[in-house]
């Protein structure tokens, strides 16, 4: 509802330049856009905008965690200046704590006519962003178990119980550092719900995680750097993002994956306006470019997340055939519904949450 | 140092104090202009710091520095125009040999400089080594080029804190030559640290010898050579026998005294002690070559009125040019006695019974309160 | 004595110079001089302590921000909840430490007796590996410690991985994701600074002392007991403080090859500030650290007798 | 017998030179990886030898600005660091006053004070004073930690001058500027240089305190390479990590021959 | 040295090579036990590289050392007897004077060494320091730590590198007697090296001359200085005249030289040239003390049959014990007359005629080969 966003506190209409200065800044993770085949300092469909717009894009893959990155915005989104940037590539979770403090500028569906017409409806509302207001999904991440055929011996991983109690996997299995995903996942093999937990519940996944710690079942708790050990075969199994498994299994055929029966947890990474970015309207303009199908298939046959694109699907196939019948990237039926979205947590919730869950990881 | 001659230097109630500790008693000092001027004494008398007092490194405690007629006190050093051989010659080791003999020069904004370098380096024989670095060099030659470095500047007057210390006994030697020459061609006023005895007595024209921080007698070599003041100077200006005796009697121009059951002469005018009276405690002196060694057999030959001393012959050494003895006497357990090498003294080896005399003139006397070893080194230990 | 009488005691008469004025610019030079650099460790290195130990006694969350309410209980709590990481801390860290000396030893030695004109390229290949980042460098351990890696192949057939399992060091046949790896770590990572400061005491001894030690009767291995050892106490010294201080707050060894059993002190603090955002627990937990260390140090330099460190 | 004898003798040589090869065994590593043509992203198994990320080492997006931005912090706080440490060792080393020893345990608690204390007790410093991470701060980070080893470094080398040689240059005319600059200076020459090595060493390789005191868009060589680690990280890492070693060794190296031929040629 | 005597240290054909560099030149040398063998040469002539040899610390490239009967040639140093006090004293700067006293014994097992290092310090005069750590020494104390640190352990053999060169003079010359003293004592085979005649003729009784990685000449002082073998020994022992001159006749005994138009006079058994011949160049050699001066005036007195020479004086210095005079004569520039200081000497000042004159017998003959300058210190510059 409308009258209740204006009473967000700290929201207030940021004057936009974007008529003036024809260009934009932007934060993203580190590979998480399409580059040149042959030069990797060629990034085909954001050159593309910039020609389309004559907007000058200032790309920067500053993004490896988004607490840490949080963390250094944070000072300047407080004190009510610049961050310096127009957009920032945030995870939901993290994209929700902006919008609750009123670091987020809204959107105005008006400059992005692709958005409106073209996200998929099961994106158009989110429990951090309700109507997606401030917010456009820049990609969907799955999290589900991989692993490595030829570590497991040819052995099947298929649950997260596995995971935590397979002998075989004993010092060989790995889980995320990002609560959310790793407790996530862990409520959903125990049956819970993971859109909607008790203390008592998460209290029960965090021993069950911790009972796997100290029979040293996990090796360790990665980043996205489990990706190298896991196809070097040093982390047998673990909790994997789906985007990471599709690349890896390109190059090595022994990576496989599986989405447990119990359930995988699923988010959104969202592009997001922070409070006094000068170019909002650059920012839209980028942000529809990218709803654009064809230019949403072509970044997705790149970065092989799920894409929240309508109509990519057939863009894709025109790319490969292959990528685009796959569920990790243009999710079945059946994908879809196995998928769950993690909690919406308060700053204090998620304080103590992440402070018990950091005992487990051992920091 | 004869009042006609123009002062080079001239320190006025000059003192120094660390802490509390003086280093340099309150003292007047004049060294005349053009003189080779040698600061002789032991190891912590004050010497380097009656120096720097000179060159400016230290400031002084009370009393003034004057160079020729100016006041200096108060002149810090690069506005002084004294220059100085360091011990360890502190050569700049990042410049060559030339570069550091230039030094000076340019400070003080002479641009042409290579000419003067050049006659400098000629003078020390050093011209074909004015690339090098100073640890390229042997102690003698940086020796050269830490003198060549002051001189080059024509200072008013050249200090010289111990510069041959280091170096081993022959090349000092050489080294002494070569100073004195220097000194000679260049006529500069030279104020030489020593604590090496022969140096200063071979190298000055007046020699300053100082103890505990204070000048305890001034003069040209022999005059203190052959008239030492006290027991110190008498022990630190070569060997001295010193037998404690008590004036007996007043005989005209001398002295008699009695040490143990001998009868020594001294001429009056040699005495020290401020007190002539009979029954005052003297110190009888006599320097180890005056002495004339000879076998108790041919005692008959001791020339008529020479003072006399028998004893036997505890340690006899050849050095090679001289043998020096060590008799034992009844009241002075210790005479060393140098006879020059010329012909091989038959018989006078250790145990023989000698008897030894001199010429009473070369007798000296000293104020008998003294300590008699002051000055010998043992009581540097 | 000579007529030198002493004048009368030093007062300056109204004609002397005057003396030098007392205490004028050259007492002050020397504040001049370090002024600029301890502003800079006051303002950055003295202050934001003082801003911690206000930080440590905060309390409130991330989300509405922290106040000072002398909440003591933040070092109760650190030191109830990271007993274990302060303890794995210091013991990885003096693990590191030993084996730094024991590996940085010879070597010192070598570059200060034996190397001859090797001895410049070799001190700087003890600095170089800095130019190559120290990321990189574990990264490349990470690498060489890989499980399906000749190293781990070949410690296993000696049955070395055996050995060390049997002390707890190593777990299953790996090296990775074990106390051994992230011990081997530290010691990598800090070995040059336990060398530098070894050689720059080692290289002071004169070599004429070895020589008079075999002289009097003093095998070679008594020599270095003897004589070398306790000469080089210095360099010891400071280089064990200059590894074990910064190997106990390391948290890139733990964190690239540790399992979670292994996370050291660094890794709480870095988490706790950087993901957790509980500046006052972070903030708690660096000031028992820097308490441990500074016991740790001030005992061990008594007993070590050298206040020279540096 | 003949071995055991050499074995014996050598043993420092022996345990020296093995201590050698773990410390470089790393950089080994790297460098061969560095001629890897990876098929993947990850450049984890050898597959064949190329020269491809030698003729591009910016090949990487963003890994040269990356490496740019380390080399200007790090020569810009060598630079501070050293000029305000070598003033300090000059006050320390030659001249006695009051507070010697409080100045003296300040200069040195830096390097007893682990990383991530000073790091996050600074980052508390900026949060507080809400100063914007970013070049700044990193900068005013690296002067801070790198002061300390320009102070030991420059004090410990003025400590092993005569003294007499600053007199010498006053008793020829210098006076107190003209000694500093013409004489002082340039012997300490070797200690500065060494201190300011060090530190430009230490900056460039520094992650913990810049990982806390960094900006979002400052990302030095260490922070590519920390965010890499967790993507994958590019060939053109070991590139850039071996190029910097072997320019270490070989400035080095070439300043010691140029010192000695000069030496040489001059006698 | 007499073959009776049991050998203390036989070096036979040893030599010494670093690289291509010859330090010890292939050498037999045979130290009697028990005496005070003194090796003297000037810097770099291999007299440590020696000593090292003896103690264990450097292998000989050929030869081999015995100490006594036993072949130690491949012996570690610290399983020879034989002990070194080294120049720079090399004291364990950690450990305290006891502590340093007692290394050697403890390092062969003894465990009550109290008694023994009591009594060594005892011996040197050090007993009131024993806790003292060197650095609180001064550097004559530090030396006597270090010679009772060699001594306590009672070697066959204590080898002394320039023990006494850090020392200032007059130290010096007090640690001479000190360790001739002690030697004596304790009569321990000493090997003594220096480069100071002085010390070494003192000193020793027996005197091995190195010249260039060779032993010139070995012999007791006196031995050595009233008759040198090479022009090398002459200048180096001491100092002196060296005469070019030619044999024109031999006469009974005696050989007669023409120098110029001067005719000298020389025993037959102090030639060392290997031939006598009639025209053969000799260097007709004289000390400088075993020359007479007087002024030509009183020529009349110079007794007969003495050699005689006429000259000018160039320079006169005093010493103190003895006045230095640098005669030119028309054939030999610069001859060195040193006469001891008992009466003044009126009118020999610098300008006088003077005539020279000496006891034939003193003169001794070398091999006109030679370089007259070898030795004198010139060439070490
Ligand atoms: N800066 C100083 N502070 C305190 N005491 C000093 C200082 N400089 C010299 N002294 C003391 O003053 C005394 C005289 O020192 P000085 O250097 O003048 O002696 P010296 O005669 O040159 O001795 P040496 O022959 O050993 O060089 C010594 O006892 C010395 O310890
Ligand atoms: N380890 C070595 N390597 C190469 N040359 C050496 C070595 N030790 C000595 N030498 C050379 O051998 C020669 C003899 O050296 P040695 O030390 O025996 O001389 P020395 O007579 O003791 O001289 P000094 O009086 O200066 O001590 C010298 O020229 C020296 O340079
Ligand atoms: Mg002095
Ligand atoms: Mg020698």
């Amino acid at each position: 509802p409308a009258s209740d966003d204006g009473k967000k506190k700290g929201e207030s209409k940021d004057p936009d330049y974007s008529k003036k200065e024809k260009e934009l800044i932007f934060s993203n993770w580190t590979l998480y856009i399409d580059v040149d085949d042959k030069d990797e300092n060629k990034r085909p469909t954001l050159d593309r905008f910039q020609k389309e717009s004559g907007i000058k894009v200032k790309y920067n893959e500053d993004v490896n965690d988004n607490v840490e990155f949080f963390g250094k915005i944070r000072p300047q989104l407080e004190a009510g200046q610049s961050t310096g940037r127009d957009i920032i590539c945030f995870s939901d979770f993290m994209a929700g704590r902006l919008i609750r403090h009123g670091w987020a500028q809204r959107l105005d569906p008006k400059n992005m006519p692709n958005v409106v017409t073209n996200m998929e409806p099961r994106f158009r509302n989110a429990a951090h962003d309700p109507g997606r207001q401030y917010t456009v999904p820049w990609a969907g991440l799955a999290t589900v178990v991989a692993y490595n055929k030829k570590a497991t011996k040819g052995r099947k991983v298929t649950s997260v119980e596995q995971l935590l109690t397979d002998e075989s996997l004993k010092g060989k299995a790995a889980m995320l550092t990002e609560m959310q995903d790793t407790v996530g996942m862990t409520l959903l093999d125990m049956g819970k719900d993971c859109t909607k937990f008790t203390e008592d519940e998460f209290d029960a996944a965090v021993a069950r995680i911790q009972k796997a710690v100290d029979n040293k079942q996990l090796r360790r708790f990665t980043g996205n750097d489990y990706v190298e050990e896991l196809d070097k075969g040093d982390i047998a199994a673990c909790l994997a993002w789906a985007g990471d498994v599709v690349q890896m299994q390109f190059e090595n055929p022994d990576i496989e994956f599986v989405i447990p029966q119990k359930g995988y947890l699923y988010a959104t990474d969202d592009l997001l306006v922070p409070a006094k970015a000068r170019h909002k309207a650059n920012a839209e303009a980028l942000m529809d470019f990218y709803y654009d199908p064809k230019n949403a298939a072509e970044l997705a046959a790149w970065v092989n997340y799920i894409c929240p694109v309508a109509g990519a699907k057939e863009e894709l196939a025109k790319i490969d055939k292959e990528l685009a019948a796959d569920p990790l990237i243009i999710p079945d039926e059946k994908m879809i519904k196995a998928g769950r979205v993690f909690m919406e947590l308060d700053d204090d919730a998620e304080t103590t949450y992440e402070d018990k869950f950091s005992k487990v990881i051992g920091a | 140092m004869s009042a006609e001659q123009a002062a080079g230097v001239t320190l006025t109630g000059i003192s120094k104090t660390f802490g509390d500790f003086t280093a340099v008693q309150p003292m007047d000092l004049s060294i005349p202009q053009g003189s080779f001027f040698a600061l002789l004494g032991a190891s912590g008398c004050g010497k380097t710091t009656t120096l720097r007092m000179i060159a400016g490194l230290e400031q002084p405690t009370a009393g003034r520095v004057m160079l020729g007629d100016r006041d200096v006190t108060s002149l810090p050093p690069h506005r002084r125009p004294v220059n100085t051989v360091f011990q360890s010659y502190a050569l700049f080791p990042h410049l060559s040999v030339q570069d550091n003999v230039a030094f000076g020069l340019r400070r003080r904004g002479k641009k042409q400089v290579h000419k003067e370098v050049e006659d400098v380096l000629e003078l020390v024989e050093l011209g074909p080594l004015a690339r090098r670095k100073p640890a390229q060099l042997s102690g003698g030659q940086q020796q050269r080029v830490a003198l060549a470095r002051a001189i080059v500047n024509r200072p008013e007057v050249l200090l010289l804190d111990e510069p041959l210390g280091a170096l081993d006994l022959k090349l000092r030697r050489q080294m002494q030559l070569e100073l004195k020459r220097i000194q000679t061609e260049v006529g500069i006023t030279f104020v030489h640290v020593t604590h090496d005895q022969e140096e200063a007595m071979t190298m000055a024209d007046t020699i300053a010898v100082m103890n505990h921080g204070r000048v305890e007698q001034l003069g040209a070599p022999a005059e203190l050579y052959e008239s030492p003041g006290s027991a110190f100077v008498a022990n630190f200006l070569g060997q001295s026998n010193l037998i404690a005796a008590e004036i007996s009697a007043a005989e005209g121009d001398e002295l008699v005294l009695r040490a143990g059951d001998t009868k020594l002469t001294l001429p009056r005018d040699r005495m020290r002690a401020t007190s002539a009276a009979s029954g005052t405690k003297v110190l009888a002196g006599i320097r180890p070559e005056k002495i004339a060694i000879r076998s108790r057999s041919d005692e008959a030959a001791v020339p008529e009125g020479h003072n006399r001393l028998t004893g036997t012959i505890k340690d006899a050494s050849f050095t090679g040019v001289s043998t020096q003895y060590v008799v034992a006497s009844p009241w002075c357990p210790e005479l060393a006695v140098f006879a020059q090498n010329v012909e091989s003294a038959a018989g006078l080896t250790p145990g023989a019974e000698v008897v030894l005399h001199w010429n009473p003139a070369h007798t000296f006397g000293l104020d008998g309160d003294q300590d008699a070893d002051a000055g010998t080194g043992e009581d540097a230990l | 004595m000579t007529a030198l009488a002493p004048p009368p005691p030093a007062a300056p008469e109204a004609d002397a110079p005057p003396p030098p004025p007392p205490g004028g610019r050259r007492k002050l030079t020397p504040y001049w001089l370090l002024l600029p650099a301890i502003l800079w460790l006051l303002v950055f290195f003295a202050v934001p302590m003082f801003f911690q130990a206000s930080t440590s006694v905060q309390s409130g969350s991330s989300g509405e921000g922290y106040e000072l309410t002398w909440h003591w209980a933040n070092y109760t709590d650190a030191m109830s909840e990271y007993a274990e990481h302060f303890g794995r801390s210091i013991m990885y860290a003096a693990a590191a430490t030993l084996l730094c000396l024991v590996i940085g030893y010879p070597l010192a030695y070598m570059i200060a007796f034996r190397a001859g004109r090797w001895r410049n390229v070799l001190l700087v290949m003890v600095i170089a590996p800095f130019f190559t980042s120290f990321l990189i460098r574990t990264l490349a351990w990470k690498h060489i410690l890989s499980d399906g890696g000749p190293l781990v192949g070949a410690l296993d057939a000696l049955h070395l991985l055996d050995v060390t399992a049997t002390l707890g060091m190593t777990e299953d046949d790996r090296l990775l994701a074990t106390p051994l790896a992230v011990i081997c770590g530290l010691t990598y990572n800090f070995l040059p600074f336990m060398i530098l400061p070894l050689y720059s005491s080692l290289e002071r001894i004169n070599p004429a002392l070895h020589e008079a030690a075999q002289d009097l009767y003093a095998k070679p291995a008594t020599v270095f007991r003897k004589v070398t050892f306790p000469l080089s106490l210095p360099g010891v010294v400071a280089g064990t403080l200059l590894t074990f201080i910064p190997a106990s707050g390391d948290y890139i060894n733990a964190k690239l090859l540790g399992s979670p059993g292994e996370q050291m002190i660094g890794n709480a603090i870095q988490r706790q500030f950087l993901n957790v955002r509980d500046y006052p627990t972070a903030a708690a937990m660096s000031f028992l650290l820097m308490a441990a260390i500074l016991i740790i140090v001030t005992v061990y330099i008594r007993r070590a007798g050298t206040e020279e460190l540096v | 017998m003949r071995v055991l004898t050499f074995v014996r003798r050598n043993l420092v040589v022996i345990a020296g030179t093995l201590a050698l090869g773990y410390l470089l065994l790393p950089n080994l590593v790297v460098l061969l990886y560095s001629f890897n043509k990876p098929v993947s992203r990850y450049n984890n198994t050898w597959q064949e030898f190329s020269t491809e990320a030698w003729s591009d080492p910016c090949g990487a997006p963003g890994i040269c600005d990356s490496v740019g931005l380390s080399l200007q912090i790090g020569l810009l706080s060598t630079l501070a660091a050293t000029a305000l440490g070598t003033l300090a060792a000059f006050a320390l080393a030659r001249h006695r006053f009051r507070g010697r020893a409080g100045v003296n345990s300040l200069i040195f608690l830096p390097m007893a004070m682990p990383e991530v204390v000073m790091a996050a007790s600074l980052g508390t410093l900026f949060l507080n004073m809400r100063i914007e991470f970013g070049f700044t701060t990193i900068l005013i980070a690296h002067i801070m930690f790198c002061l300390s080893f320009v102070v030991v470094a420059v004090k410990a080398r003025l400590a092993g001058m005569d003294p007499k040689l600053e007199e010498a240059a006053r008793d020829l005319y210098a006076g107190p500027l003209q000694a500093f600059v013409r004489v002082t200076l340039p012997l300490a020459l070797p200690g500065i240089a060494a201190g300011a090595m060090l530190s430009f060493a230490l900056s460039l390789d520094d992650v913990i305190i810049t990982q806390f005191n960094s900006g979002p868009s400052t990302i030095t060589f260490p922070m590519f390479v920390w965010g890499a680690s967790l993507k994958g990280v590019p060939v053109q890492v070991n590139v850039i990590g071996s190029a910097m070693f072997f320019i270490a060794v070989l400035l080095v190296m070439a300043g010691q021959l140029l010192g000695n031929g000069r030496a040489r040629r001059k006698s």
